[in-house]
């Protein structure tokens, strides 16, 4: 559990805009070893997405390093490392949901029997099944959140990058989505880096909370959670557990002007 | 379907404006053919002459109509009075030609967004290109041509191709390039090469406007087949038609051939725009 | 068989009867030749043809051809089928123009694409500039046909008097309200429609000799076609592609057409020529052709075709 | 032979030469963007030159570009007036009435789904109308100058602007509409602050295409009649007297007119149309 | 407070697609009175979005009536009744956040004046100043969807729709925009229909809770709150809101297939 996936040493990146550069991440650093489920947490526009996709290669720094398995984003990239959930749920309009989902098997590879099973099998763990063959605007806003985890899910990447996926839908589904991904987690030692805006949800799923202050984003705390790997919903009541929300807290509250 | 009502009221608003210019563009001649007999005009006789000039500054509808049906439904598809006839010609290199320009224009429009030294390089002159008078150059072309032996049809589908492939690139180049930052990104985190990126998402997206530039090429396609068949020596084809209906200012047969070119091209467009339909609702891309 | 191709200098009609008809005739099949005839057109410069080897031989106006030799292509005129010339200037009487002195002022409908310069030395000699300048003529390009006469936006228009004079006629004017200045009566006629070939394949035996049986077959031809006015006439409805052209204006025509040929047995006559030379010499500071032409004829292939 | 050699080894070291700038991290550069071009285009014109001169191709049918060069450095005053003749007159005025009446006619029909299912099948009918068949009916009703010119230019762009201007005004998305909607919005507002800056990208499409369409339209239409000037009346002119350097000097003033023009319009498509994705990255 | 703003008498409506039909609503009735503060939670999937756009005129329902104010939702759209936040935020991307702003003031045709005083006021409202001249891809997922509340904030509608406007948004921010949003409807009585997936954001800010169930969406549960209309933060804590809360779960709960 101790060597380094992603390593970041003295982040910095800025960008430039009509008016003035907007400096979006700086001075960060960071270690998320392999099997690490890691969330980010921290106020509005403080560089969440930012920091995620300079992991993914889809931004690059203006300062500093990061590594990912000891090569660059760019050449894990290639290597087929990441599974991305965006913010937005980005499906492609001209695709069904299946064709959506089967975009990144198409890619990789997968035969077209292994396509269909895998579709299948996601559709399934989003609670999707039957809408395969609906295109993504006659979904929604939720299902078509849904719709593009189970495309990040669909084939077997080792870092799974995960912005927001879960904003969009009522607490019971998201609490059965919790499961299910710490159930994925636990079966396959996936790394996972995972955005959300939910103290609890941070809590429930991480091994590691890294809080974020607003611009320019810096960490400001990097909590690592002593609740046992094995976490049924109701840990959540637990005063160990409670602890931990509160120390998120706060680092959140620290971080805003109100109050 | 819906659309017969609407396009028989504005068809039959410009054949009225129709009459009504012709009697006034007409006039004049009849004013002076009069004059020189010396007899007088009553209005009627204005109106009745400038209905039935044998060679009017422009025909009425009907005349054309006339020249139209004589030309198509009376005469064997086989004869070279037939407009058919004349039409299958021009067709036939319309079809070759847009086939080679639309080929040639989606590769480059390819090769520029795929490769930055062409986009550097090959837009500029793929512009100045067009600029050129094909007309002017449309004899050389054929000149050179012959000169290797390739002769008949190739020539002039080549000028249709010239025509037609750029407003294909340009239409192309826009829509490859349209697909947005997400979409991108999403494949990139997916590690896709540039084909992978190509079929599963800068050509999708690129559809509604490689079918506007279609409609566009394709009109393009029949100018230029028109236009090529000028420095073959006009033997055959709607375009010959037309030069020789010029030649002998036969109006009413210029006119008859250039309908049945509007007719041809409408028909193309048509067609495109129905395969569009198709291929877009099929891509669940019309709502 | 030996392969020749001629190209036309303007579209299918009774101007070329005399090929048609020897091609109809079976003329050239006789003197073991397989011609294909290639109709011209507004956009097809004969001489540029040849140099470009898309024909062997072509029909060509004498002005044009020698200003082509001038620069730098070497046409040589192998037989002259046509002995006077039918252009003309056709103006509407009402303009009030009854000699040429009465020109400045006006507006002239010309051909351009190589056919502008008789007219040009003929404005030249008349000493009327045709630039726009104080005391000249407007010159319009005239397109191909007569409308700008008949649409009154030239007070002149030019005509042959095998074809677009009749097309004036045609149209309703009557001849009293035209009035016609014929080139060749004017005295700056130049010649026309004769049969030109690149000097450097002359040299060529073989060449030459399918030129002689060319010549032979072509001017038997025009011959049957002088005596036969309207079968030739039909024949060469026969072989328009475009069908466009009328039965009674090709008849005309092939009338009009037999009296240019008729002084012609094919040979070109050195004092046409030079009266040609001279003519588009004389053009004041802006000459067609600057120094006399050399070699831009022989009589080598119309001697041993008519001998 | 010497000639055809050094047109091809100097092609190759141009084409590796420009692959290696615009590949290299100066590729946005201005001048790299200047030169990766001029240089592609110095290669056709040395390659050109080489062809000619190693084939002996004679001149009446390809004349080399440094004949062309002396062409038109030897007769700048006529090439102008004729420039001025077409592309000023001609094309430039035909080109703004035939845009501006096509966006009209796009915005009206718009407007009435009745007129837009009559008039656009009944629009692209009449915009097919080849050139051939219109220009000597338009030089006809026209007359000889700029005016049948500049007709002939209206004809030609209307339909390409029109189409590219209907699909444009299409192009915004539910949501956006839907926006709009719930301000209640009247019609006007809509397209002016919704469908038109989205319809934008297309109607920059249309307006490119419809620059070098503007440039043939005015110079062919000459060949149909015209007065003793214009570009479209030199080149019918040369070709007939074999003056192929005069041609060649008139079709080169086109491109180059016609590249600015066309890249006149792409500079300030990029100014309206910056937020499109394709101006983005 | 008793006249009714909204009435939906038995509405259905019906989507065709490709593959079928799908039935979005069925048999819902609900009134809505003026000032009314209503909050529609419910699965992912259940109609929430559908029964807005109904309310706004951007669906025309299949079957059974809707008014607005007595007339249709058209002619209520006509008279400008509507402020409407979509789902996902919608900003032109042509115009940059304060143009996007002063978007509907321009339709409505205010003062330039006031549109620069409103714009100011509402991005300070939603904590923005300073990016009025920044384009919205230039903005992070959470800065998008401010601004698109802005946006429909900045004018006085008297019906405000607002379709889970604050997902995105993390705790304490969000907590910060209820009390505003609160405070707002306070002072200008409006009437708010407001789509939530957060529990004790709806019993925190609504009068009124409807609950409905997973397709066809019918409405299973509506709670009138019995908490007072001044509501500190802290009322999250009195027994009362957490009976509220558990009576809302539990309707949730039974529209789910999970457990
Ligand atoms: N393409 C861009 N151009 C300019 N500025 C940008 C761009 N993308 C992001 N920014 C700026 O960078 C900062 C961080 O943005 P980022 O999207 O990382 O925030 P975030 O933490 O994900 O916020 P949220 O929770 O709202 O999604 C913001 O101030 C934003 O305005
Ligand atoms: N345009 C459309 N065409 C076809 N079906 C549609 C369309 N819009 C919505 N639907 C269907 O209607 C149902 C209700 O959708 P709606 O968007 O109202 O859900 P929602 O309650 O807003 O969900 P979420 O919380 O996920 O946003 C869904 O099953 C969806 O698939
Ligand atoms: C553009 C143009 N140029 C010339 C002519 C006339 N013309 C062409 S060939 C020829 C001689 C043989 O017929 C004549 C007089 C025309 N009509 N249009
Ligand atoms: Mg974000
Ligand atoms: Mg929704």
């Amino acid at each position: 559990m101790t060597d380094p996936v992603i390593k970041a040493e003295r982040l910095d990146l800025t960008f430039e805009t009509n008016d003035g550069p907007v400096q979006a991440l700086s001075d960060v650093n960071l270690t998320i070893n392999k099997g690490d489920f890691v969330s980010f947490i921290g106020p509005s526009g403080c560089g969440k997405t930012t920091f995620l996709r300079a992991i993914a290669a889809l931004e690059k720094p203006t300062g500093g390093s990061i590594t990912v398995n000891g090569v660059s984003p760019d050449e894990a990239r290639q290597a087929r490392a990441y599974g991305y959930v965006f913010q937005a749920a980005g499906l492609y309009p001209w695709r069904t949901i299946s064709g959506n989902i089967k975009l990144p098997l198409e890619i990789m590879g997968f035969s077209k029997a292994e396509q269909e099973e895998r579709v299948g099998r996601v559709l399934e763990l989003v609670d999707l099944a039957g809408f395969g063959k609906k295109f993504p605007w006659q979904l929604s806003g939720g299902m078509q959140q849904r719709a593009s985890i189970a495309r990040a899910l669909a084939f077997d990447a080792d870092i799974l990058l995960m912005d927001e996926p879960f904003g969009a839908l009522d607490e019971i589904v998201r609490d059965h989505l919790n499961e299910q991904l710490l159930e994925l987690w636990a079966r396959t030692e996936k790394t996972i880096g995972f955005v959300t805006h939910s103290i609890p949800e941070a809590v429930y799923l991480s091994t590691k909370i890294v809080v974020m202050s607003p611009r320019p984003g810096r960490i400001t705390d990097v909590i690592e959670s002593t609740l046992p790997k094995e976490r049924p919903l109701d840990i959540r009541d637990t005063p160990e557990f409670l602890e931990i929300a509160h120390r998120v807290r706060e680092g959140l509250r620290a971080g805003h002007a109100y109050d | 379907m819906r659309s017969i009502v609407p396009v028989l009221t504005v068809v039959a608003g410009i054949i009225a404006i129709w009459y009504g210019a012709a009697i006034v563009m007409n006039q004049q001649w009849t004013r002076d053919q009069a004059e020189r007999a010396g007899v007088e005009l009553q209005l009627s006789d204005i109106v009745v002459d400038t209905l039935s000039q044998e060679r009017p500054k422009l025909p009425v509808p009907h005349q054309v109509a006339a020249e139209l049906w004589k030309t198509t439904v009376e005469k064997k598809i086989t004869s070279k009075r037939s407009l058919i006839y004349h039409g299958w010609i021009t067709l036939s290199a319309t079809l070759l030609g847009f086939a080679i320009g639309t080929g040639a224009g989606i590769l480059l429009a390819v090769g520029i967004v795929h490769n930055r030294a062409m986009d550097m390089s090959v837009m500029p002159w793929a512009i100045a290109s067009q600029t050129i008078p094909i007309l002017a150059i449309a004899p050389m072309i054929i000149v050179v041509l012959n000169s290797v032996g390739v002769q008949g049809l190739i020539p002039k589908a080549i000028i249709s191709a010239y025509l037609s492939f750029f407003p294909v690139v340009v239409g192309m180049v826009k829509g490859l390039r349209s697909p947005d930052a997400m979409q991108l990104d999403l494949l990139k985190t997916y590690g896709a090469n540039k084909g992978q990126s190509f079929w599963k998402l800068r050509l999708p997206s690129s559809m509604p406007y490689l079918f506007t530039s279609l409609k566009v090429g394709i009109a393009a396609s029949l100018v230029g087949a028109i236009v090529g068949e000028l420095p073959t020596g006009a033997i055959r084809g709607l375009g010959a038609r037309m030069l020789s209906g010029s030649y002998y200012g036969q109006t009413i047969q210029i006119w008859s051939a250039l309908i049945a070119a509007a007719v041809l091209a409408a028909l193309l467009v048509g067609i495109v725009g129905l395969i569009q339909r198709i291929t877009l609702k099929r891509m669940g891309m019309t709502r | 068989a030996d392969d020749v191709t001629l190209q036309l200098k303007w579209v299918t009609q009774a101007q070329f009867a005399g090929y048609y008809v020897a091609l109809e005739k079976g003329f050239y099949e006789e003197e073991d030749l397989n011609v294909t005839i290639k109709p011209g057109g507004p956009d097809i410069a004969p001489s540029q043809v040849v140099a470009g080897g898309g024909a062997d031989v072509v029909i060509d106006w004498m002005p044009s051809a020698l200003a082509a030799r001038e620069k730098g292509l070497p046409l040589v005129n192998i037989a002259q089928p046509f002995k006077s010339s039918g252009m003309m200037l056709t103006c509407r009487a009402e303009t009030g123009i009854t000699s040429p002195a009465d020109f400045p002022g006006k507006t002239l409908g010309v051909w351009f694409f190589g056919n502008e310069y008789p007219f040009l030395s003929w404005m030249s000699q008349l000493g009327i500039p045709t630039d726009g300048s104080e005391g000249g003529v407007t010159v319009l390009k005239q397109g191909f046909n007569v409308d700008p006469l008949l649409q009154k936006q030239a007070d002149c228009v030019s005509t042959m008097t095998y074809n677009e004079y009749w097309q004036v006629i045609d149209a309703g004017l009557a001849p009293d309200d035209l009035v016609t200045f014929k080139y060749e009566d004017q005295g700056v006629a130049t010649l026309e429609d004769g049969l030109y070939v690149l000097e450097n394949k002359l040299s060529d035996a073989a060449f030459a000799d399918q030129m002689v049986r060319f010549v032979r077959a072509s001017m038997k031809g025009w011959k049957y076609a002088e005596e036969n006015s309207d079968e030739a006439a039909e024949i060469v409805l026969e072989y328009d592609e475009t069908g466009a052209q009328t039965e009674k204006h090709q008849k005309r025509m092939m009338g009009e057409i037999a009296k240019l040929t008729a002084g012609s047995n094919g040979a070109l006559d050195p004092a046409d020529y030079e009266r040609t030379v001279a003519s588009l010499m004389s053009g004041g500071s802006d000459p067609v052709i600057t120094k006399a032409p050399e070699g831009a004829w022989t009589h080598a292939i119309t001697d041993a075709a008519l001998k | 032979m010497t000639w055809l050699i050094f047109a091809l080894v100097f092609w190759a070291l141009a084409f590796f030469a420009n692959v290696r700038i615009a590949n290299s991290g100066h590729s946005t550069a201005l001048w790299a963007r200047l030169f990766v071009p001029v240089l592609f285009g110095v290669t056709i014109l040395v390659v050109w030159e080489g062809v000619v001169r190693g084939l002996g191709v004679p001149s009446v049918i390809l004349p080399p570009p440094s004949a062309i060069w002396a062409q038109i450095t030897q007769s700048v005053p006529t090439l102008w007036m004729d420039f001025v003749q077409t592309f000023i007159k001609g094309a430039l005025t035909g080109y703004l009435m035939g845009c501006g009446a096509a966006f009209a006619v796009a915005v009206l029909i718009d407007r009435s789904p009745f007129l837009q299912r009559g008039l656009l099948p009944v629009g692209n009918f009449i915009a097919a109308l080849p050139i051939i068949g219109t220009a000597p009916i338009l030089v006809m009703w026209f007359g000889f100058d700029w005016h049948s010119k500049a007709a002939v230019v209206v004809v030609m762009v209307f339909f390409p602007m029109l189409v590219n201007t209907v699909q444009g005004l299409a192009a915004s998305d539910t949501m956006q509409r839907d926006l709009m909607k719930t301000y209640s919005a009247s019609y006007w507002q809509t397209l002016l602050k919704l469908r038109l800056p989205a319809a934008m990208p297309f109607v920059f499409n249309g307006l490119k295409i419809s620059t070098t369409l503007a440039l043939i339209g005015a110079i062919v239409a000459e060949f149909f009649g015209s007065p003793i000037k214009g570009m479209g009346f030199r080149i019918s002119t040369e070709v007939g007297r074999l003056g192929l350097d005069m041609v060649w000097a008139e079709i080169a003033v086109a491109a180059v007119a016609g590249s600015a023009f066309y890249g006149l319009v792409a500079a300030i498509e990029k100014g309206v149309t910056f937020w499109h994705p394709s101006q983005r990255s």
